[in-house]
C-alpha cells in the first residue's frame, strides 16, 4: 500500500470570506480563519447555526455560495483522500457487520487492511467482540465507537473534520476519542471539529475558536 | 482508483448478497413472466408474438429495483459522502453502483429470460444467441436508466411513481429496439425479412448503448454530487 | 447573523450587467410588472378576434369540412408546447451552468404549463384524427412523441416538487430536463423506424403546413400570439410563486434557526 | 358566415369534434390559471399569516 510521507507540519489551510447561502437565507457569512498543522480548531455555535455546513463545505462536499478556500499552496480545497471526515450520518451499512464495514472502508481509502489493523481500531474503541454482529443491531453508541473506528484506520491524514465527535459516547470512549485526536495533533494533522457551546468537547485542548 | 472502484464492488456486492437482494429481484422477473400467460387465454392467442412485450416489461420493471437499496440506502446512512472522499472521482462510484446493479439484477435475468422465452413461450433454439445478445445490450441500457432516475431522486419524497414517470419514457427507444430484435419464431423460409429486422434492431440497440453510455453516466454523476452536496 | 441574502448589485449599464439583473427575483420583479399587462392587452385582442376567424370568418376546408376548426386551436397548442420544452431545455442548461436562480424558476414555472398546452394538443389531436383518418389514436412517430413530451412534462414538474430544497429539486429537475431534450429525437426516430416497420400502410395525416391558404393562416397566428400571451401571464405568475415558494422555504428555515 | 357557427356547434355533424376539443382547452387553460391564482393567494397568506 503506497502512503505519502511528505511531513504532515507543512500542511495550512486559508479560509477566507466564506458564505453559505441555503435558498433565501444566509447561514453564515464572510467565515475567515487560517489554520496550520498541529493545531485544533473548534466550530461553536447554537443548533442549526451552520456547524455541519460549513465542515461539509470544508470537507468539499458541497459549495459555499461565496469565498475561497486554500488548501497549502492551492486555491482550492482540499484533495478527497487528504480529508478524514466524520459527520452526523455514521456511514456504516446496517447489512454487514463492524469488520467489513470498517475493512472496506481501509480498502476505500487505501489504507492497510490487514485483519490486525482493522482488530486494533476496532479494540480500541470496545467494539472488538461486536465485529461479526450486523450492525443494524447494534446500539447507537456501539454504532458510534464502530464508525469511530475509522478514525484509527487513517491517522495520518492531515485534515481532520469531525462534527460533534462526543454525541453519544460515554466516557470511556471520550477518553479514548481525545488520546486519538491529540496523538494525531502531535502528529501534524489539523483538527477541525464542530461542536455546540456546552458539549464536553470543551476539554479538548482548543488552539482557535470560530463562533457561528 | 481501481483499487476503490474493485472495493466499492466487493462490498455492494456483499450487502446485496446480505440482503437476499439477488433472489428477491430474480423471482420478481419470473412472476411477472410466468403471470402473462396466465392472465391470457394461451390457446386464443399467438403467444410467442407477444413475448418480447411480456419479457421487456419485466426487464424494465425488475431493473428499477436493485439500485433502490444499492443507492439510497448509502446516501441516507451518509456512505455516499464518505465514499466520495476517496481518491477516486464520482463517476467511479457511479460506475461501480452501475456495474453492481447489472451484475445481480440483470445478469441473472437474462438466464431466466431465455430460459422462460425457451419454455414458455417457445421460441425458437437457433435464436438463442441473438436473444441473448439483444437482452444483455437492453438490460445495460434499462440499467443505466435506473441509475440516473435513482440519482435524480435521492434524498425526494416523490415516492416510487416519479421513479416510473422519468424512466418509462426514457425507456423507449429501448424497448422497441429490444421487442423488434427479438427472434420468437423460426422463419418459413430462409430469404424472409424476419433475420434482417431483427439484426437491425439488435444494430441500432447496441448504437443506442453506445451512444448513451458515457452521457448518462455523467448525468448520473452530476445528479450523484448534487444529492451529495445537498444532503 | 440571519441577514436576507442579496445578490450582488453593480450599477453598472453594460448589457451583460443589466441582463444578469433580469435574472434576480429582485429585478424580476420590475420585469414582470412590466410584461403581464403588456401581454394582457395582446390576450384581449387575439383572443375574440382569433375566436372570430377561427369560428365566423375563415371558410371551411375543401378536404376536412368543418373540423379544420380544431386545427387553430391543435397546432398552436402543440407549437407552445414543443417552444416550451426547448425554452425549459436552455433554462436547464443556465441553472446548471450559471446557477442563475431565475433559470430554475422558470423551468419550475414552465413546466406545468407546457403540460397543459401537451394534453390539448393530444386532446385536440384525438378528436381531430377521429373525422380524420377515422380512428381517435394511431402509434404514429408525432402522436406518440408527443405523448412521450407529455409524460416528460409530468416527470419535470414532479421533479421540481419532490424535494425538501426548492433548490435541489430544480437543479435534478434540469438535468432530466436536458437528458430528456437528448431523449426526445431518439424517441421519435425510433418511433418512425417501428412505424414504418410495422404498419407499411401509411396514415394519410394532412399536413396543414403544406397548403395553407391565408384565410386559415390569420386565425392560426392569432391563436398563436393569444396561446403566448396566456403562456407568458401565466409563467410570470408561477414565477412569482416559485419565489414565494423560496421566500417562505427560508422563512420556515429561520423559525427552526431561531429556536434556540 | 354565421353558418359557419352554426356548423361548428351541429352535433349531428362534426360538432362532435370540434366543440369538446375547443371546450376541453379552455377548461384546461383556465384551471390552470385558477391554480395559480389560488396557489398565489394562498401563500401570501401564509406568509402573512407567519411573519
Amino acid at each position: 500500500m503506497k502512503k505519502k510521507t511528505t511531513p504532515l507540519y507543512t500542511h495550512r489551510y486559508a479560509v477566507r470570506n466564506l458564505t453559505c447561502v441555503r435558498g433565501d437565507t444566509t447561514l453564515f457569512h464572510d467565515i475567515s480563519f487560517d489554520s496550520v498543522g498541529h493545531t485544533c480548531l473548534h466550530i461553536t455555535g447554537s443548533n442549526g447555526s451552520g456547524k455541519s455546513s460549513l465542515l461539509k463545505i470544508l470537507a468539499g462536499l458541497s459549495s459555499a455560495h461565496s469565498g475561497t478556500l486554500c488548501w497549502c499552496d492551492t486555491q482550492e480545497a482540499p484533495c478527497a483522500h487528504h480529508v478524514l471526515y466524520v459527520g452526523h450520518e455514521l456511514a456504516l451499512n446496517s447489512a454487514l457487520t463492524p469488520y467489513d464495514n470498517i475493512v472496506f472502508w481501509a480498502q476505500a481509502r487505501q489504507c492497510p487492511s490487514t485483519p490486525d489493523v482493522i482488530r486494533s481500531a476496532l479494540t480500541a474503541f470496545d467494539v472488538a467482540h461486536l465485529e461479526a454482529v450486523p450492525c443494524a443491531l447494534l446500539s447507537a453508541g456501539q454504532k458510534k465507537r464502530t464508525s469511530l473506528a475509522k478514525l484509527l484506520i487513517d491517522e495520518d491524514a492531515p485534515l481532520w473534520l469531525l462534527d460533534e465527535p462526543y454525541a453519544n459516547l460515554d466516557s470511556q470512549g471520550q477518553k479514548t476519542l481525545q488520546g486519538i485526536i491529540e496523538n494525531a495533533q502531535k502528529k501534524g494533522a489539523i483538527i477541525i471539529l464542530a461542536r455546540h457551546e456546552n458539549a464536553p468537547e470543551r476539554a479538548l485542548p482548543c488552539d482557535q475558536t470560530v463562533t457561528l | 482508483m481501481l483499487c476503490v472502484f474493485l472495493a466499492l464492488i466487493r462490498r455492494d456486492m456483499a450487502v446485496v448478497l446480505r440482503n437476499g437482494q439477488l433472489s428477491s429481484t430474480l423471482s420478481f422477473f419470473i412472476m411477472v413472466v410466468v403471470f402473462f400467460p396466465l392472465a391470457i387465454d394461451p390457446a386464443s392467442l399467438d403467444l410467442a408474438a407477444i413475448s418480447p412485450a411480456i419479457i421487456w416489461i419485466g426487464l424494465f420493471l425488475a431493473a428499477q429495483l436493485p439500485l433502490e437499496r444499492l443507492l439510497h440506502d448509502d446516501y441516507q446512512d451518509g456512505s455516499l459522502a464518505l465514499w466520495s472522499l476517496t481518491r477516486a472521482p464520482l463517476e467511479v462510484i457511479a460506475t461501480a453502483k452501475y456495474a453492481v446493479a447489472w451484475l445481480t439484477a440483470s445478469l441473472p435475468m437474462i438466464f431466466a429470460a431465455l430460459a422462460s422465452g425457451m419454455l414458455v413461450y417457445q421460441w425458437p433454439m437457433d435464436a438463442i444467441l441473438n436473444n441473448m445478445l439483444t437482452i444483455l445490450v437492453g438490460s445495460l441500457l434499462l440499467t443505466l436508466i435506473s441509475l440516473l432516475t435513482r440519482c435524480l431522486t435521492l434524498g425526494s419524497r416523490g415516492g416510487k411513481g416519479l421513479i416510473y414517470l422519468m424512466s418509462m419514457p426514457l425507456s423507449l427507444p429501448t424497448l422497441i429496439f429490444g421487442a423488434a430484435s427479438l427472434r420468437t419464431h423460426t422463419p418459413t423460409d430462409l430469404n424472409t425479412s424476419i433475420d434482417t429486422e431483427t439484426t437491425t434492431a439488435l444494430i441500432l440497440l447496441s448504437l443506442l448503448l453506445l451512444a448513451t453510455l458515457i452521457p448518462m453516466l455523467w448525468a448520473s454523476t452530476l445528479a450523484l454530487r448534487n444529492a451529495i452536496s445537498h444532503q | 447573523m440571519t441577514m436576507p441574502h442579496t445578490p450582488a448589485r453593480k450599477k453598472t449599464a453594460s448589457p451583460a450587467a443589466s441582463l444578469w439583473h433580469w435574472f434576480t427575483p429582485t429585478y424580476f420583479r420590475a420585469v414582470s410588472g412590466r410584461v403581464t399587462p403588456i401581454a394582457l392587452v395582446l390576450l384581449l385582442v387575439t383572443l375574440p378576434t382569433g375566436l372570430a376567424y377561427a369560428f365566423f370568418l375563415s371558410p371551411p376546408d375543401y378536404l376536412q369540412g368543418e373540423t379544420v376548426r380544431i386545427m387553430y386551436i391543435h397546432v398552436p397548442s402543440a407549437w407552445l408546447a414543443l417552444a416550451l420544452y426547448g425554452a425549459i431545455a436552455v433554462a436547464s442548461g443556465i441553472t446548471l451552468t450559471l446557477k442563475l436562480p431565475m433559470a430554475g424558476h422558470f423551468a419550475t414555472a414552465a413546466s406545468p404549463v407546457g403540460a397543459c398546452f401537451t394534453a390539448i394538443a393530444l386532446i385536440s389531436g384525438s378528436l381531430w384524427g377521429k373525422p380524420t383518418w377515422g380512428t381517435y389514436w394511431v402509434w404514429d412517430a408525432r402522436l406518440t412523441s408527443m405523448l412521450v413530451l407529455f409524460f416528460f412534462y409530468l416527470a419535470h414538474s414532479a421533479m421540481t416538487q419532490a424535494f425538501k430544497q426548492q433548490e435541489r429539486g430544480q437543479q435534478a429537475a434540469s438535468i432530466l430536463a436536458i437528458v430528456g431534450a437528448l431523449n426526445l429525437p431518439i424517441i421519435k426516430w425510433s418511433v418512425e423506424w417501428w412505424h414504418t416497420l410495422h404498419q407499411p400502410e401509411s396514415i394519410s395525416f394532412i399536413n396543414p403546413s403544406s397548403h395553407i391558404d391565408i384565410s386559415m393562416l390569420i386565425p392560426l397566428g392569432l391563436m398563436t400570439v393569444a396561446l403566448f400571451s396566456y403562456a407568458t401571464i401565466v409563467i410570470t405568475a408561477r414565477m412569482k410563486l416559485a419565489i414565494l415558494q423560496q421566500k417562505w422555504q427560508s422563512l420556515l428555515y429561520q423559525k427552526t434557526r431561531n429556536r434556540s | 358566415m354565421w353558418t359557419n357557427f352554426v356548423n361548428c356547434l351541429n352535433m349531428d355533424g362534426y360538432g362532435i369534434f370540434i366543440v369538446p376539443s375547443w371546450l376541453s382547452a379552455f377548461i384546461i387553460l383556465s384551471v390552470l390559471f385558477i391554480h395559480t391564482q389560488r396557489q398565489l393567494t394562498k401563500l401570501r397568506r401564509r406568509m402573512a399569516r407567519d411573519q
